[in-house]
């Protein structure tokens, strides 16, 4: 009986949480580690039940110390063990960046290739739920600069359940942002949905008039925005990104090819994202495809206020993603 | 205590306890949104140790803060603003229920990043004492921060550099869904002050008069240049962390027991006991602090929503030319 | 006797201190604080002397605690004070990002505007000196991508001299990144100089034929390419940022118009570098003036390593610069 | 301590002194670069508390730490070529002087981040104690690295998960230029160690079988599964701080007094005086030394560039496929 076509219910959490079990499942040498991951059952409730089924050894409540656990999750993968640490959100690893930084990603390439960290760093990310400045930042791109740490950020229930493993399977760090909107996303996931590859970038809607690049949280607007772009005649093709460091620029570039005109939706604060690195990219290995400049909708730079309003104008909405769609079909080079 | 504002330090309580009993009511209704720690089960806290405090002191809170920031004078209406998200806020509107400041009060935050205010609280210090200014910085912060590292570097330099801080720590056995044992290796916090040399006493949070008499020697000694103390109020959240948290850390029994503490119930029944009050005075108390609630709740309600237009503004503080 | 000629022999080195110097006589609410500025005279000797002159409350060692000192930098600028904190190097400054990005950057914003941070954060950055991969970073592009805070590098004599005055009378904080291979530039300097501008970027050599955009550590390297290029007959412009956030475009497009061609040089690692945010910028906005797609010369995506060959070959060099300019002057549109 | 190796632990010290010597020496000739921290005047303390550790044990060190590196039994050859930059050092000359790496040794750094190994080395442990090893991980730091929040951090975890690390403590009195009562609110370290309820012990640092005793002491109690240990070894860094220091901080006198403590001197005539070692012995232990050195000297010379087409190679681990 495989049937394909086989689907069961499921939300984003749940599949987080499911790809939680089933590492844990799979291989002793994992476990996971963070703030109130194991009695509370995780603050976005992702881990909720593990305890009770895996035990506080490998569920595992951690003190309120970002750059102590952190560092620990460094230092037993350093030592064999394969750690998934939760950071409650991206804010908060702020706290841990030396050791994300100056360990983690460093210590591999100064001791000349040694030693390699299989350690998975899970957080959230992401504006929407009115937490105001000091919980709603979106630091991936920002943190894709690092080199010696890959960055994914699962946007659908397939990555939900799918990165995870993958992400463990990968002998050096990988920092996984979940953007905490999508938590409760629901839908149909494939009964037997499992590991995913983490190396590409997917077409997640095919068209020919223009490309949207986006990622995480912004895909589910930037696929509403293409919907309202094809009401009115423009065939946006959209990209999701899903690893933004490595880059998979082939994808992106094999879609500009056809298309000549791009628009990058990103949540991050405009100067400095990886929105821009891509538009440089584009600049540097396909300037002659370009039929328009490659305009971009992110982040407002401003940190993230609280009233709904003001949070909405603050990051990419549907219109905004229109608007810049169509005055980059409307351009002609 | 002769000369004690009994009725007072009732009534601040009370406030702070309708404030937020009305809150919750609003964040069911919409009207409040994102996180909202209540904290109730803890007034005493703020209540008593504010009193310790001058006008010209700094205050730093945590994002369980709308009682310190009642206690410390900053008006329900403003206050109330704020937890809608009005541009009549405190803060505008811009912070909500974690990021309430207030200039004119001296209470810079509201700061939802736990332990984020410690360090800050010996920078404002620092800035007293180079100017020789007789100011106290109060500092609060729930016991989950002292495992922080930021916990450490801020009590080292406040002792090193004896500044005039008060680290207020609200013990209340929780941080989320952590106990202290699971998260300290010695639960003994005024040891971990000791071994900065700063002093350090645990003191009832459910009494109010003892959180005020503690607050008030302590901060005269730090007031006179005596040097960073250390307080640990022992006390409990009768709530939930935040509005969605279901709670499977602790036993409802508990709970139960610790409510048998409430330092309102309790404050009133000492009030009563001696005679300080009758049943009509707390009538009449209540009746204030709910009209009080009840204009501040208009007050929100008639504010308005900050233009989208403004939404860059207050990034960068604007300059002549 | 107002000979605007009359100049004295210094160092950047000499001329960071004059400045340090100057402002802790001009005001007494500035003061010095950070690891070894005082006994041990700054670890890069900036500071040395000024603890006999000034003493031990204004001239402040600190413990080895990077994120408390900072954060208490921000709390003394928050009541009143003018606080002038010493980090190292950029790279221990990661142990006190949650403060800087945090706090500093973000309580004017959160607050709705009711305080100023008037706080200067000084740093070492930048590779060249064998340090390795924990010592030589240059995170002055990464830190430009958060609103909040100012960002300036001086590359001058006149600029070490003259920003730290105008960045201490600034309202809001302002992180000032001293590229540590400059200490031992040295000079002549007017005897009169002072506080400098901060907001505008300079033409430090004027040319027609392409425009090279830098600042800080490679602002030497760029001019020194621009030499070659002319003994080539290619007439480039070199521009300094002096500060990369918020960026002056104008000054960088104004040049861009005349000379329709641009190579930014950014010691930062290559992917989210400031380099490609000024890419993107003029994608967005002067797309139509390029004859050639604008180029870069980083960093590379590695950490820096302790080898001299390996660490030259990490940051960008003169030949690589010129290399670059001339392909890019080589293309047409 | 019966059947003590006396003239291995002078050996192991004079082979550290001897190598640093020549490294000082090498860096004035410009063929050592970067930063050089010299652990000479604290060779007691490397030599002897690595004696307690076992092969599979894991060893985190500082930016000062030849001494830790050859008495772990790292090759004086490989660590000279990586003092020189060549790719036949033990970090294959990618990390140099402050990043000393050998997965052989288990030597985990050469860490220039100050702090930076705590948080990895409660890591360490973790593992081990997951996996019920019985291992321990030794990490050493200098005193200036307490005022660190990772400091805290770690010993908090350490000791609340009860993990096999054993802490090692050099107080050589100086950060750089900070002496420790410049950054320490309470110099007792120990007294710090223990509000963690870590057990602590303060060791003459000076003294190679003293530091020998407590590490295996220690060592012990941590492999049988007591939790963490600190030992805070008070010794002094007879050089600068680094070739750049000019040294401003310190009196001439105090460190001429400390000199006179030297490990080596004081170790060697104990052995003489014990006759277990006459001087013919310490001739020829000398000239092995020396002989070691000169070899080592001799293969980094003869070492090799890392091609620089290699810069970009493991940055990330290399995949099949
Ligand atoms: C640095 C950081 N880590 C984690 C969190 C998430 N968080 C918010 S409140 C809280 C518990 C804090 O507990 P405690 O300090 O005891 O204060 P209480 O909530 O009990 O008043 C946590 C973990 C945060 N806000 N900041
Ligand atoms: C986080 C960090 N801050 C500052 C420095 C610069 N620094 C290098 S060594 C040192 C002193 C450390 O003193 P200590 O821990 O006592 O070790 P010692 O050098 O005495 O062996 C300092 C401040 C650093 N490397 N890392
Ligand atoms: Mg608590
Ligand atoms: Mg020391």
């Amino acid at each position: 009986m495989n049937d394909a076509a086989a689907t069961v219910r499921t939300t984003y959490r749940e599949a987080l949480r499911a790809a939680l079990r089933d590492a844990l499942t799979r291989d002793e040498r994992v476990f996971l580690m963070g703030e109130d991951v194991g009695r509370y059952g995780g603050t976005y409730a992702v881990s909720k039940g593990l305890l009770a089924e895996f035990g506080d050894e490998r569920v595992r409540d951690t003190p309120l110390s970002e750059s102590g656990f952190v560092g620990a999750g460094i230092g037993a993968a350093l030592n064999g063990m394969l750690p998934v640490v939760e950071v409650m959100t991206c804010n908060f690893s702020l706290l841990a960046l030396d050791q994300i930084v100056n360990n983690a990603a460093t210590l591999r390439h100064m001791s000349g290739g040694q030693f390699s960290i299989p350690l998975v760093i899970r957080m959230a990310t992401g504006a929407g739920r009115q937490l105001a400045a000091q919980h709603s930042h979106s630091f991936e791109g920002w943190y894709a600069h690092i080199p010696g740490i890959r960055i994914v950020t699962p946007a659908t229930l397939e990555d939900a359940r799918g990165m995870l493993w993958t992400a463990l399977m990968d002998p050096d760090p990988v920092i996984m942002f979940e953007n905490a909107l999508l938590y409760n996303l629901e839908g149909e996931l494939a009964a037997d949905a499992g590991p995913v590859d983490i190396n590409r970038a997917v077409v997640r809607r095919a068209g020919q008039d223009l490309t949207l690049v986006t990622y995480g949280g912004s895909l589910g607007k930037t696929l509403a925005a293409a919907e309202v772009l094809a009401a009115q005649g423009v065939q946006a093709e959209v990209i999701d990104l899903r690893t933004l460091r490595p880059l998979d620029m082939p994808t992106v570039l094999g879609s500009l090819a056809k298309t000549h005109r791009m628009v990058i939706v990103d949540e991050g604060w405009k100067s400095g994202s990886l929105a821009a690195e891509i538009m440089a990219r584009v600049m540097e290995e396909a300037f002659f495809d370009l039929d328009a400049p490659v305009a971009r909708v992110c982040g407002v730079e401003v940190p993230i206020p609280y009233p709904k309003h003001l949070e909405e104008a603050a990051i990419p909405q549907v219109a905004g993603i229109v608007a810049t769609a169509l005055r980059t079909v409307g351009h002609h080079a | 205590m002769t000369g004690l504002d009994r009725s007072g330090l009732l009534r601040t309580m009370l406030r702070i306890r309708r404030f937020e009993e009305k809150c919750a009511e609003l964040y069911s209704a919409g009207k409040i949104r994102g996180f909202l720690h209540l904290y109730i089960g803890e007034e005493a806290v703020a209540t008593g140790a504010m009193r310790a405090l001058q006008p010209d002191d700094a205050v730093l809170a945590t994002y369980r803060e709308h009682g310190h920031a009642l206690a410390r004078g900053i008006p329900a209406t403003a206050l109330m603003a704020e937890m809608y998200g009005k541009y009549e806020g405190c803060s505008h509107g811009r912070g909500g229920s974690m990021h309430i400041f207030d200039a004119q009060a001296r209470f810079y935050g509201g700061n939802a990043i736990v332990g984020g205010g410690l360090p800050l609280a010996a920078g404002f210090a620092l800035a007293d004492r180079m100017m020789r200014r007789p100011r106290v910085t109060a500092c609060f912060f729930g016991e989950g921060a002292v495992a922080e590292g930021e916990f450490h570097e801020a009590l080292n330099l406040a002792s090193l550099w004896q500044l005039p801080v008060l680290f207020l720590c609200e013990n209340n056995l929780y941080a989320m869904g952590t106990a202290l044992a699971r998260s300290e290796a010695d639960t003994d916090l005024c040891e971990k002050a000791r071994s900065y040399k700063v002093p350090a006493q645990a003191v009832d949070g459910m009494d109010v008069e003892a959180v005020m008499a503690a607050t008030v020697r302590a901060a005269a000694e730090v007031r006179a240049g005596g040097g960073p103390q250390f307080l640990e109020f022992r006390t409990y959240r009768f709530r939930a962390h935040s509005m969605f948290d279901p709670e499977l850390y602790r036993d409802r029994q508990e709970v139960e027991t610790w409510k048998k503490r409430c330092p309102i119930a309790a404050y009133t029944r000492q009030l009563q006991a001696a005679g300080g009050s009758d049943d009509a005075q707390l009538a009449a108390m209540e009746a204030e602090v709910a009209a009080e609630i009840a204009a501040a709740v208009a007050y929100a309600e008639a504010g308005s929503w900050e233009p989208v237009e403004f939404l860059a503004r207050d990034v960068y503080t604007p300059r002549p030319g």
